[in-house]
């Protein structure tokens, strides 16, 4: 318990820190100039009505690019760390799912990936984008590995989605060199009529590609973590 | 009462979910608790960044039938850190989802999930 | 006309070895209850020894160790001033000082012992290894008395300080600087090699010793020497502390009396162990030496 | 040119795409990532072309057709551009190295190891805070994925440790980035520069933590438990990109963002930096596994570029310089020796003696070490110096002393490391390398010798004609399959020729007699020191150059103008001594501890050597005589270098079994040679320093009482020795006690004494040791008892060992007795007559074991075994012939070599000087006329000899077995020949003088160094939760030494 009480004074030391910290903090009641810049020349600058959409995937789309990486990575760290081959494959128990669970995951999951789709091509209009949707995609597939852990499902066909999503994404990004003014620039396509469905350049393109792509990747490391699964 | 507002209750919160997680991710010796401990501290941090950008009494910043588009600088929050927090939570989950991996991993090859079990290497 | 004049004093200097040699016999067998031989009896041995021929050696070191001991004798007698004032009797002192001399003295040593060691008698060395223990510790009171009187006369060179010395009996040495002379006279007792200094050959102990292996021409060479450095040595502790010799007349007294003092007590004392005497000459004659050191400094 | 973007664009390209290639050929998908990573290399590369070349200008690159802050924009500049380059050619390198293993375990790692490097690359060229955050988390969790390459259970354990570790700091970055975001309202680097937070009362603790996440992702000491495991667990391939590319790219983070936290953090830095450095390294002394040893240095190494990056501002112009050298040295480095340790593949480094199998990657790992520790020719050497003296200039002389103990502890693990390389061992399992493999290593080694040659310009600190001797050794290397005979005439032929530039030409037109006479001891030396290696057979490979670098490292010093020239050979010379000392038999903890001291020795110097620049601002030699205030301690720091060398009492352990462990010629080089150049400095440290009055008169007073005790404890020692090399050795330890002695006596005939001692020691010494040598070639054997009566079996030796004996023990008439007879002169004249005394009894205690020395081998009964011993070798008796010569002319006629030195003393000593009439010399004391002397000696020994032979001529020679073999058990001679202990009652009367109190004063220390280190390295208890607790304490205590309290 020394130990922890030593731990607890250390703690206690960080809080004092982050206490001064925002000890200058009363809740801003201005826009800074960027952000101000961003809510009032957003739209002929983007044209994407959700702002948030427009400062991810267009004014720091580089992050945007930097984070589905990350998820790329984790996903192909997983996949080589968590890999099974048959030998212990076989030995494999898995426990019996209830039959409420089966038939509604196969009335919901339909749903899911039907909304996550809805979620991640109207990212530049409503709130949502690529990676919700991708995330309520992956969700979906996760409630089918969970009531039916016996049903095999390969890789391939991920790997798959997610190089394709992955390259057109840097391709685009390129594009943005060869035909605009910058990598990732969003006017290769051109803005469009405010508040439509094809609007914003090339915004829900590049929403579409990484949903597909977050959700592919979601599913694989959940994938990889099933197949480790043994309840024996 | 005065500068009790929310951002500042919302911030208290985020920076007491930090210790919270970092005081488990430093005293569990259970793996898997310390990486919940780790995600609490994640959250902690994304709440913290959220209430830092929130405005009184604004509304979100999507431009609709609620926001007038010229006037919009003045009625919307502040965008950037939303856009941050989307990452940062990508981020951790990321590491959150290695960590689980790890955890598995370590749990097959010596089936314990002690950390003191787990000093391989030392000096 | 130099070297006449050398070789004169080297026959005077020999004959009076001799004699003194032959003396001092009679003196300690007498003291020890005994007839003892006739005082000529030296002069019969080297005769003698000469006249013998040797009918085998060991090779070319055993030639060259007498030869060696005795240029080192010789070699001494050489540089040393005999009387002072005398440009004939001075020999060839003018080339070399007195460190030359104490320096000389080591090559006597270096060929008594090769040529033992060329003898190849595994007991030959004892001896050998003895002497040099002892005679490294003989160095030390007698280094810094050396030290002691250069300082005191500012000179290395002997004729100058037995120069300094002239003008009376309360010049010498002895008397302005008795640290210093008390210091080396103790060390040449050990120089000497009576009692209680003379386990070094040790004629009872180990008689297959170094003079042993020689015979004939050599020993008689070594005898020569071991005359000559008697004297000599006499002569070179008179020219330091005892003022010098303005004639022959003084030499043979003080060369006499200072040699008489070391047979006296080798007379009346028992014999020290080699790490006993380097004990003691390492404590009382170094404590002397030091403080006449100091007490010029 | 390619744009900078495309690095991105290509790389994410490459890894996304390597997707399609999952169940294809492993070829194809390799040399995908290959090709990228080739062209990443080639992008990086032309900018830096480009910078250096053409005045190319930093540029900065926009993304999404914004300008900054509303997007996020790269910079490319000469600095991105360096960074860039080692980066990425160190990734292709690697890729390269790890063939194999991205082969075997498939597509996803190559991706990872792809995004690793790219994330790399966008964190150094970012201007965006938030872009940098997101970028690092790339390359540390690529990482994390590279730690299981292999799926060791260490590894795993170490992989999540640092999960843990590396998510706490990435989570404080975060809060601090989103805090200074709150507070600035920008995340663009150069508005939160403009913005200065400091001021602000919240904003300084962002910035605070902002910092402090940078410097923890450096891994500063003590809070760094987590990296010292990955850095053990992983990979021998993965541990460069951790030391050369992670840590590279996050120095150049704490870079980018020092102008936020502004000068008031250069300080902290730079005492994180000092902690860091003397930290691990000395915790490393206790290392076993050699990728832990590398771990804590290369930890060690990112202290000191803290430390340099610290001192920024004070070392203006300087820093580029420095801080490249040493960086890019320790990243070289680094990653050579890591690759070698995954080619040896084993943990513990005495299992490393494996690699005698393959003498090349020696060669290479000595390279490497030695560019880790700066020692001269490699490159960090220029930038340590630099340092050292911007440094003491500023007066930080505390930092000074830290670095340069720190750098002593880093000498201690490497070099007892190299050292067990090279332990002979039997039935060594051989080694098999893969050959890709082996070409990033040589690639890497050619780049160190490249940029050293580049530093060497670049410094502008040593002419050209300082690397004549490299480029020569490196040719001798080349041709080192050629047979020692041409090898040997070679080496001879560069020797004679540049004695023949340098004395013939240079100094003796210049009648600078110092540099004459040490110069003809070093050169001509050096060629009649080499004539016995013809008796060698064979190659005797990496012989030749490393004598050839001694000696070019003694012309060095003879041709030095300005310290840093001297320091430069020193370091060489002693270097190349060591090389050539550790490679005898059992020579390797001797050596060992001989360049420990030479290490110590050498920083003293150089710290004395910061001293004097930090008072005269120059580095001449000359301007040594100009320092006034410091003058005492520079000259005392300056002197413990030269006084190691000499080995003077207290620091003379290292010399006796070094050289009796050497091999044989080698011996004879060192001691007759080598030992003279800490009497060459110690005299050049004298004439420009102690001559003015700065210096205080009681360092030389102490000087001389050390070499008064080390001439009696030196010669006492001797004669106790059954090893014959090390009784010499042990003399030689007591002649360098009289001149030490004479020099600090500051007299003109104290300064003569040494001058011809110096002469004299050189040829007895040298005559000694190759005679001795030339014995123990035919005999086998050191130990003396184990000889005796080879007089019989090989005169000539034994007539050289005579002559040397005489000349030792100084008996007239031979040269030997000039010193003495200087010595009491000049003893009397300056009144230290207590110290002389014992000066003069251990001169007369080496007559012990000179006797000892000719009787127990050439004397006495001979051994069974060695009757049928031939004479030695010619070659080994030519230059013994040779140094005879020598004494004989000098011993006959010294005029010719006193009087000249006489006369240049008198410049600088006038009064008390020697006076010439004929053939005698004198002084106010007393005269010497060694002609005469002589003459008349050599007429009566000749006079008497003929007596005695024409008196007993016709005798027989008496064989050994006429007399009796008394008491002697040939086959045990220890047990009863008297040889054997000889002088047991000397030392039952005086063996207390010789007890070996130094020697355990010295052990204690180095044990005592040790068993700290072990205690303390334990706080490392190997627990992931342990280290993340570490680094939470770190931040609250920098925050409290920051603030002053909370």
């Amino acid at each position: 318990m020394v130990k922890n009480s030593f731990i607890f004074l250390v703690l206690i030391g960080l809080a004092a820190i982050l206490l001064n910290l925002f000890a200058g903090f009363n809740g801003s009641t201005e826009l800074g100039t960027i952000a101000a810049h961003y809510a009032s020349k957003g739209i002929e600058e983007v044209g994407s009505a959700n702002l948030v959409t427009s400062v991810v995937v267009s004014y720091r789309g580089l992050d945007t690019l930097g984070e589905v990486t990350i998820l790329f990575l984790s996903a192909a760290i997983i996949g080589f760390f968590l890999k099974v081959d048959n030998t212990d494959n076989k030995n494999r128990q898995l426990k019996y799912t209830s039959e409420i669970l089966n038939t509604a995951s196969q009335v919901l999951v339909p749903i899911m990936l039907l909304f996550g789709a809805y979620v991640f091509i109207n990212g530049h209009l409503s709130p949502g984008g690529g990676f919700q949707g991708g995330a309520i995609i992956a969700s979906g597939l996760v409630l089918m590995f969970i009531a039916q852990p016996k049903k095999e499902m390969g890789h391939k066909m991920i790997n798959i989605v997610e190089s394709v999503s992955g390259v057109s994404f840097v391709l685009l990004g390129v594009a943005g060199i060869l035909f605009a003014s910058g990598f990732l620039d969003n006017k290769i396509l051109s803005l469009g009529k405010f508040g439509t469905l094809f609007s914003a350049g090339i915004i829900p393109i590049i929403y579409i590609l990484v949903g597909l792509k977050v959700g592919s990747e979601l599913t694989g490391i959940a994938l990889s973590l099933k197949e480790n699964q043994n309840e024996a | 009462m005065e500068n009790i507002t929310l951002q500042n209750i919302s911030l208290a919160i985020g920076i007491l979910v930090i210790l919270i997680g970092l005081w488990g991710l430093l005293t569990q010796k259970n793996l898997i608790k310390i990486v919940i401990g780790f995600a609490l501290f994640d959250t902690g941090i994304h709440i913290v960044m959220v209430s830092i950008g929130y405005i009184k009494n604004r509304t979100a910043p999507i431009i609709d039938s609620a926001v007038d588009m010229n006037n919009a600088s003045n009625l919307v929050v502040d965008p950037i850190p939303q856009a941050l927090v989307l990452t940062a939570i990508v981020i951790g989950l990321g590491i959150t989802a290695l960590m689980l991996s790890y955890v598995l991993k370590m749990y097959q090859k010596k089936k314990s999930l002690d950390i003191t079990n787990y000093k391989d290497l030392k000096w | 006309m130099k070297i006449l004049y050398v070789l004169f004093s080297f026959f005077i200097i020999l004959n009076y070895g001799l004699l003194q040699t032959g003396f001092i016999r009679r003196i300690t067998a007498r003291v020890g209850k005994r007839i003892g031989v006739p005082f000529y009896q030296p002069y019969i041995d080297l005769v003698k020894n000469y006249a013998i021929r040797s009918q085998f050696s060991h090779g070319v070191m055993f030639y060259l160790g007498p030869v060696f001991r005795l240029s080192g004798g010789i070699g001494i007698f050489l540089f040393m001033p005999l009387i002072y004032g005398n440009e004939m009797f001075s020999n060839f002192s003018m080339s070399g000082d007195l460190i030359l001399i104490l320096y000389f003295m080591f090559i006597g040593m270096l060929g008594m012992a090769l040529g033992a060691g060329e003898g190849g008698h595994p007991y030959s060395i004892i001896g050998i290894t003895r002497g040099l223990s002892q005679f490294t510790t003989i160095e030390v009171p007698m280094t810094l008395a050396v030290i002691s009187i250069a300082a005191q006369y500012q000179t290395l060179s002997i004729s100058e300080i037995v120069a300094a010395q002239q003008g009376g009996f309360m010049n010498w040495t002895i008397m302005t600087n008795p640290l210093a002379t008390a210091a080396a006279m103790l060390a040449f007792l050990g120089m000497i090699g009576y009692a209680p200094f003379n386990v070094v050959n040790a004629p009872q102990e180990n008689p297959l010793g170094p003079p042993t292996e020689f015979h004939g021409t050599f020993l008689g060479m070594l005898q020569t020497n071991r005359v000559i450095l008697h004297v000599i040595e006499s002569i070179l502790f008179m020219n330091l502390f005892f003022g010098g010799a303005t004639n022959w007349l003084a030499l043979i007294v003080k060369a006499f009396i200072i040699y008489f003092y070391a047979v006296f007590i080798g007379t009346v004392f028992p014999r020290f162990r080699i790490d006993q005497s380097i004990k003691w000459f390492l404590f009382i004659p170094t404590i002397l030496g030091i403080l006449a050191v100091i007490f010029i400094s | 040119m390619v744009g900078p973007i495309y690095i991105i664009a290509i790389a994410l390209g490459t890894a996304f795409s390597l997707g399609f290639f999952k169940n294809a050929n492993r070829n194809i998908s390799f040399s995908l990532m290959f090709l990228a990573m080739a062209f990443l290399t080639f992008i990086s590369g032309q900018w830096l072309y480009a910078f250096l070349t053409q005045q190319q200008e930093t540029i900065q690159i926009f993304t999404a057709g914004f300008k900054p802050p509303f997007s996020i924009s790269l910079q490319m500049g000469f600095h991105e551009a360096v960074f860039l380059t080692m980066i990425n050619s160190l990734g292709l390198l690697s890729a390269i190295y790890l063939f194999d293993h991205l082969r075997e375990k498939g597509v996803n790692m190559m991706m990872v190891f792809m995004l690793l490097f790219m994330g790399l690359n966008v964190v150094v060229m970012t201007r965006d805070i938030f872009n940098l955050f997101v970028f690092l988390e790339i390359s540390s969790i690529a990482l994390v994925g590279l730690i299981i390459l292999e799926k060791k259970q260490d590894a795993i354990s170490s992989g999540f440790k640092y999960l843990i570790a590396s998510g706490v700091i990435s989570g404080i970055l975060l809060i601090g980035i989103v805090a200074t975001y709150y507070y600035s309202g920008s995340l663009y680097i150069n508005d939160l520069i403009s913005a200065n937070l400091s001021l602000v009362k919240g904003g300084s603790v962002a910035v605070f933590l902002i910092m402090i996440a940078v410097i923890l992702e450096l891994k500063p000491f003590p809070a760094n438990g987590w990296a010292l495991d990955v850095y053990q667990s992983v990979n021998a391939g993965i541990g460069p990109i951790i030391s050369g590319g992670i840590a590279t790219a996050s120095l150049f983070i704490l870079y980018k963002l020092l102008p936020i936290g502004g000068d008031a953090w250069l300080l902290p830095i730079g005492i994180t930096g000092v902690i860091s450095f003397l930290g691990s390294n000395f915790l490393g002394i206790k290392q076993k596994s050699s990728n832990r040893i590398l771990a804590y240095s290369s930890i060690s190494q990112v202290g000191l570029l803290m430390i340099i990056m610290s001192l920024s501002t004070s070392l203006g112009d300087k820093f580029e310089f420095v801080f490249f050298s040493v960086l890019i040295s320790q990243y070289l480095a680094k990653a050579g020796l890591f690759w070698i340790a995954g080619i040896i593949n084993k943990d513990e480094i005495d299992d490393w003696n494996i690699l005698k199998k393959s003498p090349g990657l020696i060669v290479l790992v000595g390279i490497f070490m030695f560019t880790l520790l700066g020692l001269p020719p490699f490159p960090a050497f220029y930038g340590k110096w630099e340092l050292i003296m911007n440094l003491s200039q500023s007066g930080n002389f505390v930092w000074v002393g830290i670095i340069l103990l720190g750098s002593l502890f880093e000498a201690i693990y490497l070099l007892r490391w190299f050292g067990k390389i090279l332990i002979k061992q039997d039935n060594l399992e051989d080694l098999k390398i893969k050959f890709h493999k082996l070409i990033p290593v040589i690639f890497v080694s050619f780049a160190i010798l490249l940029f050293s040659y580049l530093t060497a310009k670049w410094s502008g600190l040593i002419g050209i004609k300082y690397y004549i001797p490299f480029i020569i050794a490196l040719l001798i290397f080349a041709f080192d399959f050629l047979p020692v005979f041409i090898k040997n005439i070679a080496a001879i032929s560069t020797v004679a020729w540049y004695s023949y530039v340098l004395i013939y030409q240079t100094y003796i037109p210049e009648n600078d007699i110092l540099r004459i006479v040490f110069g003809s001891i070093f050169l001509i030396g050096a060629i009649i020191m080499l004539i016995p290696g013809f008796t060698f057979k064979g190659k005797r490979q990496g012989f030749y150059p490393l004598v050839i670098l001694m000696f070019s490292g003694l012309a060095g010093l003879i041709e030095a103008r300005t310290t840093f020239q001297f320091f430069f050979a020193w370091e060489i010379m002693t270097l190349a001594s060591y090389l050539l000392i550790i490679r005898g038999k059992n020579a390797v903890k001797p050596s060992f501890n001989y360049i420990l001291f030479s290490m110590a020795g050498a920083f003293t110097m150089f710290a004395g050597f910061g001293l004097a620049f930090a008072e005269t601002g120059s580095i001449s030699l000359n301007a040594l005589a100009d320092v006034l205030v410091y003058a005492n301690w520079a000259y005392a720091l300056i002197a413990i270098g030269f006084l190691v060398k000499i080995a003077a009492f207290g620091v003379h352990i290292w010399l006796p079994s070094s050289y009796a462990e050497a091999d044989d010629d080698v011996t004879s080089m060192i001691s007759a040679i080598l030992i003279k150049s800490g009497v060459f400095g110690l005299i050049i440290l004298m004439l420009s320093m102690s001559l003015k009055n700065a210096v205080s008169p009681n360092i030389p007073y102490v000087l001389g009482w050390i070499g008064a005790i080390g001439a009696l404890i030196g010669n006492m020692m001797a004669i106790y020795q059954e090893d014959v090399k090390k009784l010499i050795a042990y003399s030689s330890i007591g002649i360098m006690g009289y001149i030490l002695f004479a020099l600090s006596m500051m007299s003109h005939m104290g300064w003569l004494t040494a001058f011809t001692y110096s002469i004299v020691h050189f040829l007895y010494k040298g005559l000694l040791f190759l005679a001795i040598a030339g014995v123990i070639y035919r005999t086998q054997t050191r130990n003396i008892y184990e000889m005796g009566g080879l007089i019989k079996r090989m005169p000539l030796s034994f007539i050289s060992v005579l002559i040397g004996i005489i000349t030792l023990a100084g008996m007239p008439p031979l040269a030997g007795f000039a010193g003495k007879w200087m010595f009491y002169n000049a003893v009397i004249m300056k009144g230290w007559y207590l110290q002389g005394a014992i000066v003069f009894f251990s001169g007369i205690v080496a007559f012990l074991y000179c006797f000892k020395l000719i009787h127990n081998i050439f004397l006495g009964p001979l051994k069974d075994n060695h009757r049928k011993l031939k004479e030695a070798s010619i070659w080994w008796l030519i230059p013994q012939f040779i140094l005879i010569i020598g004494i004989m002319v000098i011993s006959v006629y010294p005029k010719i070599v006193v009087e000249p030195i006489g006369q240049y003393l008198s410049m600088y000593f006038p009064n008390d000087g020697l006076v010439w009439d004929g053939t005698t010399a004198s002084t106010r004391l007393g005269y010497w006329d060694a002609t005469k002397i002589m003459t008349v000696f050599a007429g009566m020994f000749g006079v008497l000899f003929i007596i005695l032979y024409s008196m007993s001529r016709k005798t027989q020679l008496v064989e050994q077995f006429n007399i009796v073999f008394q008491g002697e058990r040939p086959e045990r001679p220890e047990t009863t020949h008297y040889a054997h202990n000889m002088y047991a009652p000397y030392n039952k009367a005086l063996g207390f003088l010789t007890a070996p109190f130094i020697t355990s004063a010295w052990k204690f220390v180095y044990e005592s160094i040790h068993s700290i280190s072990d205690q303390v390295r334990k706080f490392y208890t190997g627990n992931g939760q342990t280290y993340a607790m570490h680094i939470i304490i770190y931040v609250v205590v920098f925050y409290l030494f920051i603030n002053g309290g909370f």
